[in-house]
């Protein structure tokens, strides 16, 4: 118990403290997740949509294969992207291991599919009859999808909260990728596992509650979207 | 500015440790050169050599450097410092080993015993050691291999340890500080670098509840390497910079910071390039 | 008023509207729709009738190109309609259907009427003119930023048909219009249906289960029976059984009780349908035959063009069409008894 | 590339030769991550459900804090459990660090709130007549809740998948509270982590191949549900 | 039938099955609905009508105990409703409500029906056989196997008939029961709910826009104005607004341009009620007076016990009520040119 607290203590002065370094990772930690994060979207939303909108031949080969790809453990798209682009991969020479753009491309990989999994879901209880009504009012397909998108929206945010939140706590990528680099590629979550391992469990749990924080804030936020959708 | 930065993977522990944390902002004081630090598994570390993603790596497995070195990815390579082992176990020492110098001797008396041993299992340079030191002891091993595919040819993967896995002897794939809170939580003995030992006893306000029980032994001895990347090999990488780092390393100043760095009051490093280093 | 005056009011000739071959529309396996061959003509209102299930509703989202229909042809303003190229969607800007049960969007009714207009890219002055003016046309200006999902069934109604109104298409389809909507509001939108065709030349087609409405309010009715135009009257609807008499007699017997002699090979369950023209109505104390002739009691008449509609209680309510004079010449008063012959020909057995 | 076609050919290998060792660690990937995902869902499903069904004082204030658990990395989380049950912990008597139950334990606290989140988010968009229309048929609060259930069950059924894929192909709770002790509690995932840790990438891979057929194969048979689920 | 065979009928001697104090039921501030004080009686067909947003639904679904009242009391077979103690269960077994737009369960049109049945813990066998009959009474027999959200609107509405009277309830609760369904159907559900109530004792409340299914169905009649029992007549409603002329006389003129004289101090836009049985009608020739007098076409009679209820179009449709002796007298026929005659105290501005 004691040592919950010291590390509750231990994160409100780490906060107090402003040190840089912590801003650093912070920042790190933020800048890598949201960018991920938004690529999700743009991609795993209008994906998601295609899919649930019509009926296509594999269809459902699609969605199971997506779900499969929930599964898909860090350490594999970690070495996976690492085959590209590592010095002898083909994307070598673009100099890409041991960069936030590396992480950012691991962690992509791994919520493309949430998001998307999560917008077919979402999308695939609105009734038609929403459909019908914008096209019949004159919209055009992109106008259409965004409607029922906007319809549905409560649960692509929640997907995209799920999805921030995976990314955000995400250790495996951002240390492979990463390579968990002071000042350059250090995240919350790769300096938490380092204090980890050195036993320094106190400023691990407190770096985490510090995340933790800052996710409630971010949340707050998303939250105001999520409300609003509910009118 | 941008160019003067180094790419080094090293082994968790020589982060953890803390030490790069006093030599490097030295080294960019009297060189100007930044190092960018990954930090992983020995067996990760001398990978990110072979595919040349790293200008430099700094590592402790001295068999596999050389080897590293031999086969054309390192330039060469430059004996930095070391530490040693230690075998710790509870207070209470079940097997009674405290006596023992040999650290082959007092495995022996472990496995013997059947007494719970806890293994790094993760091919880092602390489980080669011990791979090592089973070997010496003659008690039977059992040797471990998975086939996998390597540039479309099979090829074994091998993993070596005493008869008894499972029963006494706990391989647990993980690094030292895990390992070190395992063997606590299972009152086990394990083998530990001594830095690591004094940060998990003396670093923390809940003081780890093991004790060093055999220490000395020569063959307890734990070397680090410093080796640049072979630009034959690889020629995107940073030689230059490499190179001056590496002899840096092993000039008396930075030998002299290494051998006065102390963990909890302890020396925590010895400096083999300058033995007398101050 | 601005929106009556804004309207781009084409009254042109009577030309063709729609045009239809061989439509067909099945839904899995099931022929739902099957029209070998219809055309509605322009500036119309044309009235959409037939049982539940008859295919009004599919017939209106084709014809809104809201659904593909499974084999056939379909042309509009005599060009023909290619379901597939993803050009339909200036073809849905001429036209705008309002669904059996609206579903606006979750918003405010106001933003839900300005919507169309929003996509038309009208300027936003302009817009919430229109938008407030069309909800006061269909009386919910009360309502205007009332959330959409909390309003009444009534009221959603309205509102949908404001937001079609918005649309100012060349035609507009609606699905049982004023289904639940109040007597003030249902007169209301009459007027409204009736006003934007006449004034501005919009072609209306309605459907509706009001006999009454629908000869009240449109130019032509259409009957749809099980996806085919229907050939005989659709009027007198009723479901019932085949029955033989020791003579090889057939009777149709219905729910009701009701027994009529029919002439069918049919057995066991069917419908008839009745004719109301054929009916024959007639004061009580003229007797006519044993068989198909029913006494009643006189609940309704309603005027249409040169004939009387009456609705007789003969334990169902049966709907007779007679000329104005026979009717008059019969002296028959409301709530009278009365009695009914219907002839052998006039039952349409299926 | 070539890494990618031996990891692969070294995946059908390892398949193939049946090794006892594999089989193990598959067991005990599985089981773990079957018990802690129906442990979620037997606790997401209910409480998703009655935080979506009526509105309560400080409910947005919840959600807020369970989308804020989504973003709990798997190191606090391992912490945490583990300030209870290791040997100085209040529950250090139960003997649990270092077992699957730990695993379990550490797994279920991270899906919950995904189960939970998802199951809001499925709920709050089903039309309150199904509601109506349970409760006037004579339903009690039970079957209503049920009926309701049924209506969402194509996200609710996503979000079991979601879950299902979080533990299955998650590291780092398993390593910290099962210590990936050969035969006891290794897992594909801290298995994999420590081919990787090796720099044995090959077989790194290859068991994540594995893992992810294994993967494939559990959505075959949600696939069936969730088809199911769209009648 | 089998249905009608089991249900257990219990004709008591008429008592108070709902009995309602000061309710109110207040949304975001606005109150729907205030009855001061309200008691129906047990074993009748009681029909509420009102216009759109009167608070029919919201009366039916507290009827129903699915929503919670804002204050004021309910009893129920002499019994005070709790509303927060949760035992409402065993007051929804007696009592079904179907919606105004009825929602199936994602499934099959049989599942539907079954499942009152199911949660009632009834034999499989039995279940089946009253489901079938069941939906065959509806006329939906033929879809028992469909899935049930790719039914047409009237069709799912029947299903959701069936599905309520698998509850065999003691009080039955229809929202718009014949909004959607055709013609046949509505003749047989308005037999369905006259068998059930008579031979059973069932008790049925039922909404409508239909004044005219209203008085034939119901026992009795209750108009919903804005959440409060109509103490004036609930017909001949209409807005329009308030206009002075420049003796200081009032006029309210309609939408339509029909322009009364009223007494009444209110200004701007209003809504009026015309008393159908103080409205007078005339033949032609005879012309009265200057104001209120209009000139219209007999559109439709209707016999209502002791009266004829005539829609004349004065350029709205407006419904006068006139004894059967005075009708008679005036010798009048459809179709032709009336006059009408609207008395200052047969408008009620509100
Ligand atoms: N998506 C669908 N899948 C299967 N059958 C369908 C589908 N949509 C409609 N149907 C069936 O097609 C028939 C025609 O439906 P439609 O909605 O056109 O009837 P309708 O004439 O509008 O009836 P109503 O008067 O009840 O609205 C119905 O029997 C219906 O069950
Ligand atoms: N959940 C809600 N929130 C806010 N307002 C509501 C809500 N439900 C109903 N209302 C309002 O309460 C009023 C009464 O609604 P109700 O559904 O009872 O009307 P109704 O008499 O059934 O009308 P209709 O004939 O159109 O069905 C309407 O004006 C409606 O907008
Ligand atoms: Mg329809
Ligand atoms: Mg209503």
């Amino acid at each position: 118990m004691d040592f919950l607290i010291d590390s509750f203590l231990s994160a409100l002065l780490l906060i107090w403290s402003m040190d840089h370094e912590l801003l650093v990772i912070v920042q790190v930690s933020l800048k890598v997740s949201a960018i991920s994060t938004l690529i999700a979207c743009v991609v795993g939303i209008p994906a998601g949509f295609l899919i649930a909108f019509r009926p296509f031949y594999g269809k459902r080969l699609l969605i199971t294969v997506l779900n499969t790809l929930l599964a898909m453990p860090t350490v594999v798209i970690g070495l996976f992207v690492y085959a590209f682009i590592s010095r002898r991969g083909i994307f070598g020479a673009f100099d890409l291991l041991y960069t936030q753009k590396a992480i950012i491309i691991g962690q992509m990989i791994l919520i493309i599919p949430i998001v998307t999994t999560f917008t077919i879901a979402a999308i695939s209880r609105i009734d038609d009859r929403y459909r019908k009504t914008a096209l019949t009012l004159g919209a055009n397909i992109f106008q259409t999808a965004l409607i029922i998108i906007r319809e549905a929206r409560f649960g692509i945010v929640a997907s995209i909260i799920v999805a921030f939140g995976r990314v955000i706590a995400e250790v495996g990528i951002s240390m492979m990728l990463g390579g968990n680099a002071k000042g350059f590629t250090r995240t919350m979550t790769t300096a938490m596992a380092l204090e980890y391992d050195k036993g320094e469990f106190v400023l691990s749990v407190a770096l985490g509650i510090v995340l933790l924080m800052l996710s409630f804030g971010m949340n707050v936020f998303f939250n105001y979207f999520q409300g609003k959708a509910r009118v | 500015g941008a160019d003067k930065l180094l790419t080094m993977s090293t082994t968790t522990s020589t982060e953890n440790s803390g030490l790069l944390d006093v030599l490097l902002p030295q080294l960019e004081k009297d060189t100007g050169i930044r190092v960018k630090v990954i930090a992983k598994g020995t067996g990760a570390a001398i990978r990110d050599g072979i595919d040349g993603n790293v200008d430099i790596i700094f590592v402790h497995a001295k068999s596999r450097e050389e080897k590293f070195v031999k086969d054309g990815y390192g330039a060469y390579r430059l004996g930095v410092m070391h530490n040693d082992f230690v075998i710790v176990g509870p207070e209470a020492d079940p097997v009674g080993i405290k006596d023992k110098r040999s650290a082959a001797a007092v495995l022996k008396a472990i496995g013997k015993s059947k007494a719970r041993f806890i293994s790094r299992g993760d091919d880092s340079g602390t489980h080669t050691k011990e791979q090592a030191l089973w070997k010496a002891t003659g008690l039977s091993i059992k040797t471990v291999t998975t086939e996998i595919i390597k540039k479309g040819k099979k090829r074994k993967v091998s993993f070596q340890h005493p008869v008894g896995l499972g029963k006494w002897y706990f391989s647990i794939g993980q690094g030292m500080g895990k390992t070190l809170t395992y063997a606590e939580e299972k009152q086990a003995y394990t083998l530990v670098d001594r830095g690591t030992y004094l940060k998990y006893k003396y670093g923390r306000k809940e003081g780890l509840d093991l004790e060093i029980l055999c220490e000395g032994d020569p063959e307890l001895y734990n070397p680090y390497g410093i080796i640049p990347i072979d630009p034959e090999k690889y020629s995107h990488v940073k030689f230059e910079l490499a190179d001056r780092f590496a002899k840096w390393l092993v000039s008396p100043k930075a030998q002299g910071i290494i051998a006065r760095y102390k963990i909890q009051g302890q020396q925590a490093f010895f400096p083999d390039a300058v033995p007398g280093a101050k | 008023m601005f929106f009556l005056i804004t309207f781009k009011g084409k009254r042109e000739c009577s030309a063709v509207l729609y045009e239809l071959k061989n439509l067909i529309k099945t839904y899995d396996q099931r022929t739902v729709l099957n029209l070998e061959r219809l055309s509605l003509e322009k500036n119309k209102i044309l009235g959409l009738l037939g049982p539940n299930g008859a295919g009004k509703t599919t017939l209106l989202e084709i014809m809104a190109f809201l659904i593909r229909p499974s084999a056939g042809d379909i042309w509009f303003k005599k060009e023909m309609v290619n379901f597939t190229n993803g050009k339909l969607m200036d073809l849905r800007r001429k036209v705008v259907l309002i669904q059996q049960q609206p579903l606006l969007f979750t918003t405010t009714a106001f933003k839900n009427v300005e919507y169309p207009l929003k996509i038309r890219k009208t300027p936003r002055a302009k817009r919430e003119r229109i938008v407030k003016e069309l909800l006061d046309l269909v009386g919910m200006g009360m309502f205007m930023h009332a959330s959409a999902h909390k309003l009444s069934g009534g009221e959603t109604h309205r509102v949908a048909i404001a937001q079609a109104l918005a649309c100012f298409p060349e035609v507009i389809l609606m699905d049982e219009p004023t289904a639940s909507v109040d007597v003030e509001n249902q007169i209301n939108i009459e007027r409204i249906i009736k006003e934007i065709n006449r004034k501005k030349g919009i072609s209306v087609i309605f459907t509706t289960h009001d006999m009454i409405q629908a000869s009240r309010l449109a130019d032509e009715t259409l009957f749809l029976y099980e996806g085919k135009v229907a050939q005989s009257i659709y009027e007198n609807i009723f479901s019932g059984h085949i029955e033989d008499d020791s003579k090889g007699n057939k009777y149709c017997v219905l729910h009701s009780g009701l027994k009529l002699l029919v002439s069918s090979k049919k057995k066991g369950p069917v419908r008839i349908s009745i004719d109301p023209c054929a009916v024959k109505l007639n004061q009580i104390e003229r007797d006519f035959s044993t068989h198909n002739s029913f006494k009643g009691t006189l609940l309704q008449l309603t005027n249409e063009q040169s004939k009387v509609r009456a609705l007789v209680d003969v334990g169902i309510p049966l709907s007779v069409l007679v000329p104005k004079e026979v009717f008059k010449s019969l002296h028959l008063d409301l709530g009278e008894e009365v009695r009914l012959y219907c002839p052998e020909e006039s039952i349409d057995v299926f």
